[in-house]
């Protein structure tokens, strides 16, 4: 219990940290090395402080993207495999492996472990759950030497029936024989490896280091018996219950947490580009280029964007990738290149500008140092609710079953399964809900705080 | 008289000279967005600015002087005509067919001063990074030490310290960011500076202030002023020529003195009758009270622009737009009926 | 000289307006106190952030709140203190009394109801006039301010109006229930000079028409001043500085900011191409005035007492009232 | 006025030229994905004999399945021989068609539905009234709600009730409509909270129409309004937020605008400066959105037909998309296509009206 909360201390330290210090560097870094002078000018530094004092807002940007960056870790805190585990001379670490799998999937990576290598018989992967079991108690043991004991006997029963070939007998009837011998003395050798394996196990020559909730979203809980709907149980362990085919509700959430908000990042993040690319040159350049494009805009937002995804989505099932894509591309640019537009247009007729054509500066200098800076506004103040907006369509698509391909940790499929179970599972509706709900809040909290940092408005009235 | 404004002339010799300039902005309309008309802001403009002095451009708003002034560093694209520009660096030039990258080393020698001293300097750039940034751009050899020390003796000349180069434009006062504007339009060492209403935005106090460091500086530094403003007190006393523009046409042009003192052209009369004087024992017995508002320069009258509010019109200024005639004393005016008298 | 001897139509008495700035107060007005004469035009004159605007704002107590505060002094007119009425009968005052011209003939129109719409409604909401009657007055008001074919453009909508043409409309409506003082804060600022000339030329005009009106003309331009006005009073860092008759004013100004304003106008009948004498530094923020006179750190003439106390407004010649240390002797 | 002819004439232009980008867009995807009417058709066909047949044999090796003919008759039926430009131009209307007639969308005609063989246009037909029911009083009530609301706001910026309002507004924000409507259900549509005060989804209940014809109005109206407020709250989330924020700001913008202080210094009363003066001004961007609305009141109910079960034009498609039933996906798309830009058009013209000042180019 102790090493539970000292790990889950850890894990919040390191979060705070990688959150407010080391990422913020490294986005420095890098925007240096692209050229971008990265100093906060006056106006950023009194828009960041007037954000910082609107605590409500502060917090929930606080508390959201720590969450966030903390669970870009999960395989290690939040997982069924161990962060490590050790039997005699074998050693792996099967969750920090998947991990690495996830951040880098052009490398193979294997996180599979077999069971003959950690004392279990068999060559399947290890189940972790039994071997801590054993751990603890080394009579779990039994059961599972009891059975092999078992079908030992019986392959030396059946072995006894056949009579040994001789040489004159068919060849496929040796090689059954042989075949089947060697199966016994495998047998056998499982059974005193079990038996070593206890009596090692016993001895303390056996280790592991489970996560800090040692649960996966991708297999149920085996642990609470065969039935699939557990209600929520702090005794049992199951905080927030299990769903319809009993995988554990918590995992899934956290899961899907890191799957809502990095699709509506990446979404918005692509999405914006993009959008502040059109914008730039529509209110730059403007003239013919402005006019087609905005009446493309026009037509391409005409599109109703949701149909069109379900229609795409409801004949290839779509990955995590492509569905952004498709949101990028059908949505997520469109509304912030009017803002843009508006944005370049006014700013590029302000003197400042003029001073810097009249001075022969490139237009990229233009556009980039003077122009894009002050223009970015809209950018900061739409992206909570972009962010809010996109979460919500992947919760909606995958709510009616177009979403993320099944077996995919997702809130919205969750609250689907909470509208088939209404009446006698109201918790499937509840945990995801609230999930969803205070997440969005806490958005809607950090967007509202930075516009009112970035655009405060000063309502003065007679009366 | 005659023969010495004649020496005077030959003395200076022209640094800049519109020839008919034309800037005419398209209208598009109907269905399909055709060009319909245009509205002719700057129609066939001609006059010269000679070395070293100050020539002042008046009229009312929208009367085309702003983008006279624009058209020579081409923040808008003249239609037709010329500007004849002796360069340093190429010799005699015409800017108008020039493309943006072949007039780039001339804009060193070409800067501007704008109206409004808040929009005029990027907010999020240091004081010392707006002042820069014309070096960076046309001495790019120049090193970092180099181009700071030169900001700051920039700095100083404009009057202010070079400590404030770190400084960010909001925490200076109007009169100081105007300041800031001319040290950077000063940072190549130009020969011609356009002023456009350099001193309009500023309190009356600080005017005085910025129109004495603009004169200190043309002695120090020997600058031509194409000084752009619609208060007529203010250019007549920086200027010494003034030319006169009403709706895209200049209407009369001569020497400071001897335009504030004779104007013949019924505008100009009309123009300085209009401007108050800061003296309320004078009244001005002979103010010529214009009737009703500029035409919009979408539907600009035939002929002579003015006729529409001319006291003095007849049917012939309908006809033809009237030519610049030669009133003596380096002065001319654009309006034969006067002339005649 | 008997119009002395009556009692002024406007008495403002240490007026103070105070605004809340980021937590800090910047005292717009503070302690303002001049006489508006029955038919005279009063001049208020000050550079940007002199607090000569929300002076005129004040009067009509239409400072907005928050950020904006009237937090002492008093308002005569006619003897009644406006800062005691109730908005109810404030109302009643305005538009109808005394009444206001802004500087933005762009904005300070209601853009979706007719020209005629606004007149109408002003005349009849303090007439009770019918509707035709006040249609009828509202033709012949911008008739008389120079428009045109006045029937037919009660029925334009503000923007189909060029911005001296607003202005006019704006006098119209200001003058259409004869108010005994009508306040013009920078007026034609943001017109061309010849259509400044022609606003001007019609609000004096007006003025000396109508038969006991008076005006208060807000500008920072002294050349306006001039040439409409019979007294003024100069304002710097909201402060009242000077005030006099027009004419000694500009021949004897008594305060050095005055004087050093004057100087630097530049002037046709002044050596043209010479140096402009110039006030030195800048105008003080209103946050961070300083302790004593308001002008001491610009002032030629300063000695260590202007840093140290503020200067008494204390009448210095008949009618001629300055804040100035360097008239004590002379007063004392 | 003639510049504003000429921009509602060009507006108009780009409709057809959107709607036909569009429409032919999806149609060429629908045509070349697998999955298809000839597929369905011989699934089914399948299931039926595995059903009948009782044995998995015809399943798993893909059985009979139709006929060459059949199949050939199917292509010709639903003109999919053609190629896809063709099969399009039919669909439009402005080819003809295997019987040498013009029978397309233009015509009125759109098309049958794969699945029940029907006249797509009396399916969607059957269903509008539903989806429009919902649609409007959902708009209407949200106009009733956030108007009034953000007009206090307003007037009471930065006090309690603005702050505590806006607590709800933010609450608007963060949840979805369908969520909404979820946990409404969740709580006062179920016994799990001894609260079932409302029914669990539908839009009426079964036995309505032949209530309604016994003469039991009294009962069917409380049915049917007892069935309309959870989807209505729902759909009354989706704009809640947005709408009261809009109305407040707009208010507050116009407020401190110069022509209020104008109105007030001409002696009006507070009540005519703010409620004609400001209001007025304040309401522009409001009324502009009526126009846009159109399309959401078609786009927004997927999620709120399907969670509350409400059989309108959301579901309908919902389920067609399960069906892969195209051409019932054509027709709505078309339609809902076409109420998007008659709507954005419309938001123009109400723009116009209302506001003198606008002046398009």
């Amino acid at each position: 219990m102790l090493g539970k909360a000292i790990y889950l201390i850890i894990v919040l330290a390191l979060g705070t940290f990688l959150t407010r210090k080391v990422i913020p560097g490294i986005i420095v870094r890098i925007g240096r090395l692209m050229g971008f002078r990265m100093r906060a000018t006056p106006i950023t530094k009194k828009r960041l402080q007037r954000f910082k004092s609107i605590k409500r807002g502060y917090w929930s940007f606080l508390g959201i993207s720590i969450l966030f960056v903390i669970s870009l870790f999960l395989e290690v805190i939040v997982n069924e495999k161990p962060l490590y585990i050790r039997y005699k001379n074998h050693t792996a670490y099967p969750a920090v492996r998947e991990l690495a799998a996830k951040w880098f999937p052009f490398f193979n990576i294997s996180t599979f472990t077999s069971k003959k290598d950690f004392g279990q018989g068999g060559t399947s992967g290890v189940d972790y759950k039994l071997f801590k079991a054993c751990l603890e108690d080394s009579k779990n043991f039994d059961p599972m030497i009891e059975r092999t004991r078992k079908r030992v006997q019986r392959a030396e029963k059946s072995l006894k029936r056949l009579k040994p070939p001789t040489k004159d007998s068919p060849k496929s009837k040796r090689e059954f024989y042989l075949a089947k011998k060697a199966g016994l003395a495998s047998r056998k050798k499982q059974l005193a490896d079990l038996l070593e394996a206890k009596k090692a196990f016993e001895k303390g020559d056996a280790y592991i280091l489970e996560t800090l909730y040692p649960w996966s979203p991708s297999s149920r809980r085996k642990d609470l018996g065969k039935m699939a709907f557990h209600p929520p149980s702090l005794a049992k362990g199951v905080p927030l219950g299990t769903s319809s085919n009993g995988r554990d509700i918590l995992t899934l959430l956290l899961y899907g947490f890191r799957i809502s908000l990095s699709f509506a990042l990446i979404v918005a993040g692509v999405g914006y580009l993009i959008g502040i690319i059109v914008g730039g040159l529509q209110g730059y350049y403007g003239g013919w280029v402005d006019i087609l494009s905005q009446r493309f805009v026009e037509v391409w937002g005409s599109i109703p964007f949701l149909f069109m995804i379900m229609i795409i989505a409801s004949m290839v099932t779509p990955t995590f990738l492509m569905l952004a894509i498709l949101l990028i591309l059908l949505r997520s640019w469109l509304g912030i290149t009017f803002y843009i537009r508006g944005e370049f247009y006014r700013e590029k007729s302000k003197d400042y500008v003029q001073a810097a054509i009249a001075s022969g500066v490139s237009d990229w200098s233009i556009i980039t140092k003077h122009i894009l800076p002050n223009s970015l506004v809209p950018v900061v103040t739409f992206a909570p609710f972009g962010i809010v907006a996109f979460i919500s369509s992947l919760v909606s698509l995958d709510f009616l079953g177009f979403g993320l391909p099944t077996g995919t940790p997702s809130w919205g499929s969750l609250i689907r399964e909470g509208l088939d179970n209404i009446v006698l599972y109201p918790y499937l509706i509840i945990t995801p809900v609230t999930a969803l709900c205070i997440t969005l809040f806490s958005v809607v909290m950090v967007g509202e705080a930075v516009r009112e940092a970035f655009d405060p408005k000063v309502f003065s009235r007679l009366r | 008289m005659e023969t010495t404004m004649d020496t005077d002339k030959t003395l200076s010799k022209t640094l800049l000279e519109f020839q008919e300039l034309k800037v005419h902005f398209p209208i598009h309309a109907g269905v399909f967005l055709r060009r319909v008309g245009e509205v002719k802001a700057v129609d066939g403009v001609s006059f010269a600015l000679r070395e070293g002095e100050t020539l002042g451009l008046v009229g009312e708003s929208g009367c085309g002087k702003t983008t006279t002034g624009k058209a020579i560093i081409r923040l808008v694209e003249p239609t037709g005509g010329k500007i004849l520009f002796d360069s340093e660096k190429m010799g005699k030039v015409d800017l108008c067919p020039m493309t943006r990258s072949e007039l780039r080393p001339i804009r060193s020698e070409i800067q501007m001063i704008f109206q409004d001293p808040y929009s005029s300097l990027n907010p999020r750039w240091s004081v010392g990074d707006i002042v820069a940034e014309p070096l960076k751009v046309h001495e790019p050899g120049m090193g970092h030490k180099e181009r700071e020390e030169r900001v700051a003796w920039l700095l100083e000349k404009v009057g202010l310290t070079g400590e404030q180069a770190h400084r960010y434009p909001h925490e200076f006062s109007g009169g100081q960011r105007q300041r800031v504007g001319i040290a950077r339009a000063l940072a190549t060492r130009p020969r011609l500076v356009i002023a456009d209403e350099p001193v309009s935005a500023l309190d009356v106090s600080i005017q005085a202030q910025v129109i004495n460091l603009m004169q200190d500086l043309q002695e120090e530094f020997g600058l031509t002023y194409l000084f752009i403003a619609h208060d007529l007190s203010v250019v007549e006393h920086i200027s010494h020529r003034i030319a006169v523009m009403y709706l895209g046409n200049l209407m009369e042009i001569g020497p400071a003195e001897v335009l504030y003192r004779n104007p013949i052209h019924p505008y100009t009369k009309a123009l300085i009758s209009a401007v108050p004087l800061p003296d309320p024992r004078k009244t001005r017995p002979d103010r010529i009270q214009l009737q009703g508002e500029p035409p919009s320069p979408l539907n600009k009258p035939s002929g002579c622009a003015f006729r529409t509010r001319c006291p003095y019109a007849e049917p012939s200024c309908a006809e033809e737009r009237p030519p610049l005639l030669d009133a003596g004393s380096d002065h001319q005016v654009a309006c034969p009926i006067m002339m005649r008298e | 000289m008997d119009m002395d001897d009556q009692r002024p139509l406007l008495e403002v008495r240490d007026l103070r307006t105070y605004f809340q700035v980021e937590g800090q107060t910047a005292k717009a007005v503070d302690g303002v106190s001049f006489d508006i004469r029955e038919n005279e035009v009063f001049g208020l004159v000050g550079e940007s952030g002199s607090g000569k605007s929300v002076t005129s704002l004040s009067i009509l107590r239409l400072i907005p709140n928050p950020p904006g505060e009237i937090v002492g002094g008093s308002i005569h007119f006619r003897g009644t203190n406006l800062l005691d009425l109730s908005w109810d009968e404030m109302r009643k005052i305005r538009g109808n009394r005394i009444s206001m011209i802004f500087q933005e003939p762009m904005t300070a129109l209601n853009p979706v109801f007719t020209i005629g719409f606004q007149l109408v409604e002003t005349i009849r909401l303090h007439t009770g006039c019918g509707k035709e009657e006040a249609r009828e007055k509202a033709a012949e008001m911008l008739s008389l301010v120079g428009i045109p074919d006045a029937r037919k453009r009660l029925d334009d909508y503000p923007h189909q109006f060029s911005g001296g043409m607003r202005q006019r409309a704006m006098i119209a409506m200001a003058l259409s229930l004869q108010p005994n003082l009508l306040i013009a804060d920078e007026p034609t600022t943001a017109l061309d000079v010849t259509i400044q000339a022609q606003i001007l030329d019609l609000m004096v005009g007006l003025q000396k028409e109508t038969d006991g009106a008076s005006m208060l003309l807000i500008t920072h331009d002294l050349a306006v001043v001039a040439e409409t006005c019979q007294r003024v009073a100069v304002m710097y860092g909201g402060k009242i500085q000077e005030i006099s008759p027009v004419i000694p004013l500009f021949e004897e100004p008594l305060h050095p900011y005055t004087k050093g304003l004057l100087l630097s106008l530049p002037h046709p009948d002044r050596e043209r191409r010479k140096r402009l004498p110039t006030i030195p530094g800048i105008v003080p923020s209103i946050l961070h005035m300083p302790p004593g006179c308001k002008f001491a750190e610009r002032c030629p003439d300063r000695w260590e007492r202007c840093d140290r106390e503020e200067p008494e407004l204390r009448e210095i010649q008949p009618g001629r009232f300055c804040r100035c240390h360097l008239h004590d002797e002379e007063g004392a | 006025m003639h510049g504003m002819m000429s921009y509602f004439l060009r507006r108009l232009l780009m409709v057809p030229i959107t709607f036909i980008l569009i429409t032919l867009m999806v149609y060429a995807v629908f045509r070349k994905t697998p999955g298809g009417p000839i597929e369905r058709a011989e699934m089914m066909l399948r299931q039926s004999q595995a059903t009948e047949g009782g044995g998995g044999a015809a399943e798993l090796t893909g059985g009979e399945g139709l006929t060459k003919e059949q199949k050939e008759q199917l292509l010709k039926h639903f003109h999919l021989d053609r190629s896809i430009p063709v099969g399009y131009l039919i669909w439009l209307g402005v080819w003809p068609n295997d019987s040498g007639h013009f029978s397309g969308i233009l015509e009125g005609d759109f098309g049958r539905s794969y699945r029940y063989n029907d006249p797509v246009l009396s399916q969607i037909a059957s269903k509008f009234p539903v989806s429009i029911y919902f649609g409007l009083i959902g708009y209407i009530a949200s106009w009733i709600v956030c108007i009034p609301l953000g007009i206090f706001k307003a007037l009471k910026h930065r006090s309690l009730f603005d702050t505590g309002t806006s607590f709800l507004v933010f609450l608007g924000y963060s949840i979805p409509g369908f969520v909404a409507a979820l946990l409404l259900m969740l709580f006062f549509a179920t016994d799990n909270y001894g609260m079932k005060i409302f029914p669990l989804g539908d839009f009426r209940s079964q036995n309505w129409n032949a209530m309604w014809e016994a003469g039991n109005y009294w009962w069917c109206i409380k049915d049917q309004i007892s069935h309309t407020i959870i989807p209505l709250i729902a759909y009354m989330m989706a704009s809640f937020a947005a709408m009261t924020i809009l109305m407040k700001n707009s208010l507050l913008d116009n407020l401190g605008a110069d022509y209020v202080r104008t109105a007030f210094a001409k002696g009006l009363p507070e009540r005519r400066v703010i409620f004609l003066h400001a209001l007025r001004n304040s309401l522009i961007p409001i009324c502009v959105g009526i126009g846009n609305a159109l399309g959401l009141i078609f786009a927004g109910s997927f999620l709120i037909e399907k969670t509350c079960n409400i059989d309108g034009m959301g579901l309908l498609g919902y389920n067609s998309l399960l069906e892969r039933d195209y051409p019932i996906l054509l027709g709505l798309l078309a339609i809902g296509v076409m109420l998007r830009l008659v709507g954005n058009i419309l938001s123009d013209i109400i723009l116009a009206w209302v506001d003198p000042r606008v002046r398009f180019q």
